[in-house]
């Protein structure tokens, strides 16, 4: 597998992976419209790939690491959310129905040129940065601003319901990797089969949840062997034995 | 440093620019790291630069500062452009600051934002510079006394509306839990406030 | 007469100071009286004299008008006289919605969402409040008429051009390589293989 060298932000990111080879972003898009199933891809592959391309001295170091651990962090859940059992895609008619190959590039493509339309945008935004207008501004003569009153009282209807988005500082910095919690199921399974609650039972929520996506990765690359004899039962780890 | 530094005149013009009043030379020196005697050969050239003879924009000395003006010459003009200038339109979230300042105002900075739930500082700055909102009075109870924002009689006007009793009652736009939910977010006390904390300009 | 009319370009300053937003040619002719070719004429010489080279002041023509604003180069004095800092530069998630607005729209936020695959509801109302995106109109046909977003006068200042067909066209920006190859790799039988196991690699 190779990378191109790292560029100004994750655009340049390129996988090679058995599923699908081509830039990062794609691989994202294709995982988000429900065209590549997650679990066809390996988490803690791509979480080496993206380690192995890293410049720690890149001055865009801390944007880019922000950008993987975010989409990464959306894998891991979506990959979680697709092994819980009563979940429905989400209602949305048009979009649940298995776009053709053909549509689905027809949609890249789009995408494509949105994605560099934005990084055009991006320099002509950082180039004009700096300019402020004038503070000597005369104020229009009175009377002449209209108000649109049924504009205020949409605005207040949609103002005073609106559901305000849920607060998230109390989750505080999240300080888990996928790789570490790999590291420490493999090495618990040294020593035999474990459940999943003795794995995490002195775990936040947080790192058992990462616990949780990082077995599901393993049992995916067929690391680890996932034993639930009942649905919702109690789940169980075990080490498959390599091929001799 | 491959770019070159601009000139001092150049960083004397950006700065007067920028501001509405009066700015003395100190301050100008401090804004732009020149020393003192350097701000003082500028504004020299500055002002044979910005004379009326040869300018539209003249700089003038007045209560101990500098300060850019229009050129009185050229005054009919400024004023035919006022008369003709079509006010910028609101914006969205102006419309809604306004809605908040009608519906639960008087009511300070910081519940607007609450309310809204976003930083809406530079959206209250603007409406107070076009008069649409005012201050009225202050908020005595909260820490800092912050002013309390209230639409303006030219508001009403803008709207061609008699009086505020014209517009749509607050409980036929949402309902009784929505209004509840509301009035929460107005009563929280400014230090618990999830909403995004901005630096508050008074 | 005693006194002589101001220069063109003298009023045209002064005219220009006093506005936050660019002027239309077609203002700027009648508030000072000037013929369009007058004003043609006198904006040119302006422009040299505003020059980001010669002026700590520029002259700007963006979103179909003319405009004075401080020159970037001298950003910082005017930064620290405002004890302002730089708004953060916008997200690429934000970058991808202008993209959107200003070459797919006016679309609804649906719509957006379906280009990029991801809710951008947050998004939207952030370049909302920022006067990037504005709401115009709304799409009828579709249930709930959800509000069309397009681009707004302050995003072609933001953006520094003149009028939208400044940007270049879509289809210029994507090779049809690429775009080819984007096909070939989603049609191509391989693309939609069973993955073996991945190899072990600690």
């Amino acid at each position: 597998m190779t990378f191109e060298s790292a560029g100004r932000s994750l655009a340049d990111f390129t996988v090679e992976l058995d599923v699908y080879s081509g830039p990062y972003e794609w691989l994202l898009a294709l995982i988000l419209k429900d065209e590549l199933e997650i679990f066809e891809v390996p988490l803690r592959e791509l979480v080496g790939l993206y380690a192995g391309s890293r410049d720690p001295e890149s001055p865009n170091a801390l944007d880019r690491d922000t950008d993987f651990a975010g989409s990464a962090a959306a894998l891991i859940l979506l990959k979680s959310r697709t092994l819980s059992p009563a979940v429905e895609p989400e209602a949305d008619g048009e979009d649940a129905v298995a776009a053709s190959p053909e549509e689905l590039a027809e949609r890249l493509q789009e995408y494509l040129k949105v994605r560099r339309a934005a990084e055009d945008l991006r320099g002509r935004f950082a180039r004009a940065a700096g300019h402020y207008p004038s503070a000597h501004v005369v104020p229009p003569k009175p009377g002449r601003l209209r108000v649109a009153e049924d504009r205020v009282a949409l605005a207040a209807r949609r103002t005073f319901s609106r559901l305000l988005e849920p607060p998230v500082r109390h989750l505080g910095p999240i300080t888990v990797t996928v790789q570490e919690l790999v590291g420490l199921i493999r090495a618990s399974l040294l020593r035999g089969p474990v459940s999943f609650e003795d794995l995490t039972r002195n775990m936040d929520r947080l790192r058992s949840a990462v616990a949780f996506a990082a077995a599901l990765s393993l049992a995916q690359e067929g690391g680890v062997r996932l034993l639930q004899p009942e649905p919702l039962g109690a789940l169980t780890l075990e080490l498959v034995e390599p091929p001799r | 440093m491959s770019e070159r530094a601009p000139a001092p005149e150049h960083l004397l013009e950006a700065v007067l620019l920028v501001s509405a009043r009066p700015i003395r030379p100190a301050d100008l020196a401090s804004a732009t790291g020149l020393p003192p005697e350097a701000v003082e050969t500028a504004l020299a050239n500055l002002s044979e630069r910005y004379s009326p003879e040869t300018s539209g924009v003249v700089l003038r000395a007045v209560a101990g500062g500098y300060l850019f003006s229009t050129n009185p010459a050229c005054s009919v003009a400024v004023e035919r452009f006022r008369e003709e200038a079509r006010p910028a339109p609101l914006s969205g979230a102006a419309h809604e600051v306004l809605a908040c300042a009608l519906y639960l105002g008087p009511l300070t900075r910081g519940a607007v934002s609450r309310v809204r739930g976003v930083n809406s500082d530079a959206v209250v700055r603007n409406l107070l510079e076009r008069n649409l909102l005012a201050e009225a009075g202050a908020d005595r109870d909260a820490p800092g006394a912050p002013a309390l924002l209230a639409v303006t009689d030219e508001f009403l006007a803008a709207t061609d509306v008699a009086s505020r009793e014209d517009f749509p009652p607050l409980d036929s736009l949402v309902s009784r839990e929505e209004l509840d939910r509301v009035r929460e977010r107005l009563t929280s006390p400014e230090a618990t406030s999830e909403a995004p904390a901005g630096p508050e300009t008074t």
